[in-house]
């Protein structure tokens, strides 16, 4: 009941948000606020009943006992559709990793919005909710609906409160997303179908359709419908495009759960549903995805460089980063699927980061265009330096989470595919210049005597110092991140294991 | 004792956050005794640490932490400590200090007094973790931390965008090299299992035999981060742009500490450099040809402090040579004596810029011999030193670099006699500067003396350059043993007469003027020459042509995105479709009807063909 | 015999009068050709066994109905002027292609006829059987058709009402 | 009387000529009371098919449809000729291609 109630906290919150509007327009954002941390400090007390010896039980990933959190009600049992959520290690580390970010969105958009606050704050809670039901549900037909649930409030956060071209963004961002979710809608049916042929029955849930696994060319497919639907929202290369223009035009809230947590969804996906589910199929594939991968590292890197929108230039270092997340998890290797994880979560932070340092810098010049800005550090060192510390965890600095995931992903994929490896490296030469240029751009150069900024205050540096530990205890000590996700990561290996034989990545080998 | 090793870090480490955080409302005089006082202390404690060392004389090892471990993969927060992390310890908490001191009053007069100082001690906490880091990973951090630090205070006045790009080219150069060096780690963590320096050593020697290709590629891979750091070829670049900073950061990072940081990889890991011989070759020739192209350079720069640089170049690439003849000792030695007397140089240039207006250009000097002692001094003992003039510290360093490359059975003399060149060349250039500057008609007037913090760091490292070479290292656990090697009177005496004829000539040449060069360098291969060397053999040219233009080019051109055509073009075409059928809507009932007719023909015929 | 022999004359006074109708310039013209048709049809529903239905074809079709084109024909006052516009809109090129197509539909229906089994109408059919058809079975049919005329009734009404109140016709 | 003799196939043949004058008539002319009485004769002659299956099978349904399609025919009649009074009204004519608004 845990599961289903920090999901219902935030829905609830959300309505709260809304109708408080009418008492106050100022009400909505503290009552977002304090939702959150709420439903934070809910999880947080269920969560200090684990022990680490609980949590380090692999679980088994038919067994539901096994699993730290299970909850099952039925819902539409004459097709075996029943609202079944589950957690373990991956999906608490992504509920934390939600929670916290979706506080640090409602304190980034404090100030910037002014129309219609109410609605902006229960569309911030809806999202975090679907977000919530995607990371825990573990029904294919629940996930589905979850996947969607978080897609509208998304699009209307962007379609009503987005800057200059929102109406644009916001429709390739919904098509985008929607296409690709039809797909995955398609391949969840045509999965069920072909179980229920084989068994008699139908069910939707995880634990069922994970004991009969499809085989034949049909598998193939199906396996790349949910890896398109997860490929886009990851974004990986080339389903990126809408992800610049979203970002772009998505206001600051809207950018920093889009990058901190929406992204994610498309990781989780492929970690939860799409090696389990299809490890034969996916392990064929892995080549491909690994060209992908690779090839939205270095595109999104060079991509950057030429932006001159500061969002823009960061939406792109996402694909970049997110492309590290595709390698770690078709690497096949407990080294890199763990990079994988950490990207998710240290990029979660960065890349968030520096959306708000872009969200006030809009707010307050009310531009993103950096050929109009110069020598910024000279009135506002603090957001300098914060924007300096971002760049270099976005660079993959070692000390930082950004390089504990990108080393763990590279080494794991030295040891599969050197080559492979040596090309993804070069990312972080490229990183390192685009990263820079920004800070270059942005922040150095000749002030301009003319204008003054405030710098950040007392809310903001609080906001950003969250993020700045957070960033530094994940790269100088991840054991408990690691060793949270790693059963769970023990358990797929052991699922992928009678498939990866090293005959058959043989291949990829020098 | 030794378990006070964590507090060096730590000292400088307390100061800058605690700098950062207070983000300059500190008091002048407070950060200067923190940003220094926490070196201090660092170096303080690192005496008693090496004291204490000296007394057990066993490595030390140190666990903090452990920093993630994912099945076999376990890198800790750890410390280790011998003989050669020993001599950099002292180097740079000892350097570190004396230029800290000397920055308290170079850095007076800047706005942003305790940023600099935030930044020049992390820098040295960085460097710490570079040199006590018990494995490749730790070492990669603190490799990686010094290479932000430098290009924080190389871009340390941001505000002239010709810094920025400076500082931006010192990174993304030196991240060439440390990718590769990464993917070294890669190598050697999937063949040998382990990042931890000494059970690496160990299983290598256990797995691979000498003349193994792994070996050689890991070697290589370490070779190409160590280059970039140490701002060898093909990855030096970076380096004369970097003067850029201010002048301590020059001297403490790019003279004395962070550039050796390849020198120091290397000897770390030279039981892998053991195994892979063409490795060590392909280090020693990098090291030699580096040496000489600098050197050629550095003879007609007229930047004081890029003439500085190229020498820091070129006698960072004694030190590869050093390493790649197995001269591990020597090169570890000339590593430290550089460090003092580049140090030293390079804080009397600072100190003659500070007294100048900010002046760079050595021609527009001169006569300062009387006007500025302190600096002349220190410049003097300096050049002597760098030149390996008898008795200074430098002389004893480079003769040993040159004797055992001379040893080197195969291309020992070759080495040797190109280390002899640049020798010579080193004692031109390194007097062309003293000459230039400090004898003949002054040209420009100091407008103030160099001040106590100045002058007692410079004095210091005067003594240090000229002792330095008495030392005696605590490396004899640390490296094989090299051969006792007698090298004939000839080849001695040779060693000893080329920095002196050097000399002669740069006196000859630019003091007395009695040997004509003009028409040498006004005539057209002279011209050509002397324009090449002048732009640093056109490398900067090279590259920017090969690779900065055509990936800006590349990023400018694809800006665009040219994936979103595809997706653009499927909306073209649904809306095409959607043209031509509105067309189909005419609004006429006639038309409509005679469609439904039609259909209504297809389908019964449809159904007559079925039938 | 004699009944086929009506048949076919009952047959050929529809087709010619049905064509006539629809290439009459005058509307008025046009609907007396349409009656002529109609009645025939009549004929031809006696003569294969339905009177039921040929009365109400004669009683509602060509009675009420086409009543109900002669006042609205009348109302409109089309006149003269009228005639001479339409003559000018049935030009050979708007023939064409609906002829094409209904000469090639038509020899489908024939190819489509040719494939049944030949078959002849048999006996009469009285109203009382239609009647006790009509309302034992087809009772469902009888309130649709019920409601789909109350429906006509009130749309008629409103169309026409807000021609009444607007003044009449041209 | 005995509708023995009448072969259905004739029957069957002149509801389609009428079906096919009708169409015709729907596809041709411009004035709308046209294309009204096009509709008429269509909807006749499929009235004719019916009577005819239901007298083929002796069964009264075919008439029972009959009756239906009068109904139909009453209501469409009595609806189309209030759009006929509204389109002279609006359009001043009762050309069909000058009430062309519902054009793509």
């Amino acid at each position: 009941m845990v599961l289903v109630n920090l999901i219902l906290i935030l829905l609830a919150g959300g309505v709260i948000a809304w109708l408080a509007e009418r008492q106050h327009p100022l009400l909505p954002r503290w009552i977002a606020l304090f939702t959150i941390l709420f439903d934070l400090g809910y999880f947080l007390v269920y969560m200090s009943d684990l022990s680490w010896s609980q949590i380090a039980i692999v679980p088994n990933p038919s067994d539901a006992a096994t699993w730290l959190f299970h909850y099952k009600a039925e819902w539409i049992p004459r097709f075996g559709i029943s609202f079944e959520l589950a957690m373990d290690g991956l999906s608490l580390l992504m509920v934390l990793l939600t929670l916290v970010l979706g506080a640090v969105a409602v304190s980034s958009s404090w100030t910037d919005i002014k129309q219609r606050t109410g609605f902006f704050e229960a569309n911030l809670l809806w999202t975090l909710a679907g977000v919530l039901g995607v990371f825990l549900a573990l029904d294919l037909f629940l996930f589905f609906l979850f996947w969607e649930v978080m897609l509208v409030p998304m699009y209307l956060m962007i379609a009503i409160w987005g800057h200059e071209g929102r109406g644009y963004a916001s429709m390739k961002f919904f098509i985008f997303t929607q296409v690709s979710g039809l797909m995955m809608l398609l391949a969840i049916l045509a999965l069920v179908m072909l179980n229920h042929s084989s068994t008699g029955v139908y069910s939707f849930s995880y634990f069922d359709l994970l004991d009969h696994k499809v085989g034949g060319d049909i598998a193939y497919y199906l396996m790349l419908g949910f890896f398109v639907a997860f490929l886009v929202k990851l974004p990986g290369f080339p389903f990126h495009t809408w992800l610049p223009d979203a970002h772009t035009q998505a206001p600051t809230a809207g950018s920093v759960i889009l990058a901190g947590i929406l992204l994610k969804t498309g990781a989780y996906g492929l970690i939860r549903f799409v090696v389990p589910l299809f490890p034969n199929e996916a392990l064929a594939f892995s080549p491909i995805a690994m060209g992908l991968g690779v090839a939205g590292i270095i595109y999104g890197a060079v991509l950057a460089l030429g932006q001159d929108d500061f969002k823009r230039l960061v939406a792109y270092s996402s694909v970049s980063h997110m492309g590290f997340v595709l390698l770690g998890v078709f690497a096949w290797n407990a080294l890199a699927l763990q990079g994988a994880v950490m990207q998710m979560i240290a990029h979660g932070f960065s890349t968030a980061a520096l959306f708000m340092i872009a969200g006030s810098l809009q707010e307050r010049m009310h531009t993103r265009d950096m050929s109009k800005m110069s020598g910024l550090w000279q009135n506002m060192p603090r957001m300098g330096a914060v924007a300096m510390f971002f760049a270099l965890a976005s660079l993959g600095l070692p000390g930082l989470g950004n390089f504990v995931a990108e080393f763990l992903v590279l080494v794991g994929l030295f040891a599969v595919a050197p080559w492979v490896a040596a090309v993804a490296a070069l990312g972080l030469i490229v990183a390192a210049i685009y990263s820079l240029m920004m800070m270059q751009r942005a922040f150095q150069g000749k002030p301009d005597e003319g204008r003054r900024f405030p710098d950040y205050g007392f809310r903001e540096m609080l906001t950003m110092t969250v993020m700045i530990v957070g960033l530094i205890w994940l790269g100088l000590y991840p054991q408990p991140v690691l060793d949270t996700a790693q059963p769970v990561l023990d358990s797929l290996m052991q699922m992928v294991g009678s498939v990866t034989e090293p005959t058959k990545v043989a291949g990829l080998m020098p | 004792m030794l378990k006070l090793l964590p507090l060096i870090p730590l000292f400088p480490l307390v100061s800058s956050v605690l700098l950062m955080v207070t983000t300059g409302k500190m008091p002048k005089r407070l950060v200067a005794i923190l940003g220094a006082g926490s070196v201090g202390l660092s170096a303080l404690t690192t005496l008693l640490v090496g004291l204490a060392f000296m007394e057990s004389g066993q490595p030390h090892h140190q666990v903090l932490w452990t920093w993630m471990q994912v099945g076999t993969f376990s890198p800790d927060i750890a410390f280790y400590l011998d003989g050669l992390t020993l001599v950099m310890m002292s180097v740079i908490t000892g350097v570190g200090f004396l230029i800290h001191l000397f920055s308290t009053e170079f850095m007076e007069e800047d706005v942003s007094y305790s940023r600099y100082f935030a930044y020049l001690n992390m820098f040295v906490f960085a460097m710490l973790i570079l040199v006590m880091a018990d494995n490749l990973l730790l070492l990669y951090l603190g490799w990686e931390g010094v290479g932000v630090c430098s290009y924080l205070l190389v871009g340390f006045w941001y505000q002239n965008p010709d810094n920025g790009l400076a500082a931006r080219k010192a990174f993304v150069v030196t991240r060439v090299g440390d990718t590769a060096m990464a993917l070294g780690l890669f190598l050697l963590f999937t063949e040998l299992g382990t990042l931890d320096i000494q059970p690496m050593a160990a299983a290598a020697n256990s797995q691979w035999q000498v003349g193994d290709t792994l070996p050689v590629l890991a070697c290589l891979l370490l070779l190409g981060g160590a280059v970039g750091k140490s701002a060898q070829l093909p990855l030096h670049t970076w380096l004369p742009d970097a003067m850029a900073g201010p002048t301590p950061v020059s001297a403490l990072i790019h003279a004395a500490t962070m550039v050796t940081a390849g020198v120091y990889l290397i000897a770390r890991t030279h039981e892998l450099f053991l195994l892979a011989p063409p490795a060590m070759l392909a280090v020693a020739l990098v090291g030699l040809i580096t040496s000489l192209m600098a050197a050629f350079t550095a003879l007609v720069q007229h930047d004081i402090k890029r003439i500085l640089a190229y020498s820091t170049i070129s006698q960072i690439g004694y030190m590869f040579l050093a390493l790649g003849v197995g001269a591990w000792t020597a090169g570890i030695f000339h590593l430290m004596t550089h460090a003092f007397f580049k140090a030293l140089l390079f804080l009397g240039a600072g100190a003659v810029i500070h007294c100048l207006h900010h002046e760079h250009n050595i021609f527009k000097m001169g006569g300062l011999r009387t006007r500025l002692p302190v600096a002349f001094w220190s410049f003097l003992i300096g050049s002597a030193a760098l030149a390996a003039l008898p008795f200074t510290s430098g002389f004893f360093s480079k003769d040993m670099i040159l004797l055992q490359a001379y040893e080197l059975p195969g291309a020992g003399p070759w080495l040797w006699a190109g280390g002899l060149l640049g020798a010579l060349l080193t004692a031109i250039y390194s007097f062309r500067l003293v000459f230039v500057v400090f004898f003949g008609e002054a040209k420009t007037e100091p407008d103030r003396q160099p001040g106590l913090r100045m002058a007692v760091p410079l004095t210091l490292l005067c003594v240090l350059a000229i002792i330095g070479g008495w030392f005696a290292l605590p490396l004899a656990d640390v490296f094989p043993v090299a051969g006792e090697h007698h090298p004939s009177h000839l080849i001695e005496g040779i060693s000893i007469a080329i920095p002196l004829i050097g000399l002669v000539l740069a006196y000859l040449i630019f003091l007395s003027g009695q040997l004509k060069i003009d028409g040498l360098v006004n005539s057209s291969l002279g011209r050509t020459l002397k324009k090449f060397w002048f732009s640093g053999w056109a490398m900067d040219l090279l590259y920017d042509r090969l690779l900065v233009r055509p990936y800006k080019g590349l990023a400018y051109m694809l800006r665009g995105e040219w994936v979103d055509v595809i997706y653009n073009s499927i909306v073209k075409v649904c809306q095409m479709l959607f043209v031509g059928l509105s067309h189909t809507q005419t609004g006429r009932l006639r038309w409509y009807a005679t469609s439904m007719v039609f259909g209504v023909i297809v389908v019964i015929a449809l159904l007559l063909g079925v039938i | 015999m004699l009944e086929l022999i009506l048949f076919y004359m009952a047959a050929t006074i529809a087709l010619v009068s049905t064509i006539l109708a629809l290439t009459r310039v005058n509307a008025t013209h046009a609907l007396i050709y349409l009656i002529l048709s109609l009645l025939a049809v009549a004929v031809i529903f006696y003569l294969i066994g339905a009177p039921f239905a040929a009365v109400l074809e004669v009683v509602i079709y060509a009675g009420a109905i086409m009543v109900l084109f002669v006042f609205v024909i009348m109302m409109l006052n089309l006149g003269e002027k009228g005639d001479r516009r339409e003559k000018k809109l049935l030009k050979p090129q708007v023939w064409v292609t609906p002829v094409i197509l209904a000469l090639i539909l038509l020899v489908e229906l024939v190819l489509v006829l040719s494939q049944s089994a030949p078959a002849e109408t048999q006996g009469l059919i009285s109203s009382k059987q239609v009647g006790m058809t009509l309302y034992g079975p087809y009772v469902l049919a009888v309130e649709i058709a019920s409601m789909l005329l109350m429906a006509g009734l009130v749309g008629a009404y409103h169309l026409g009402r807000r021609y009444l109140e607007e003044g009449g016709g041209s | 009387m005995d509708g023995v003799s009448i072969p259905l196939d004739h029957v069957l043949l002149l509801s389609a000529l009428l079906f096919i004058c009708g169409l015709l008539g729907l596809m041709m002319r411009r004035n709308v009371i046209f294309i009204l009485i096009s509709l008429e004769v269509m909807l006749n002659s499929s009235a004719v098919a019916f009577v005819a299956a239901g007298a083929r099978w002796g069964q009264a349904d075919g008439q029972v449809i009959f009756m239906l399609i009068l109904a139909v025919a009453a209501a469409e009649v009595a609806v189309g000729l209030g759009l006929v009074i509204q389109i002279q009204r609006r359009f001043k004519s009762l050309d069909m291609d000058d009430a062309d608004r519902l054009r793509g």
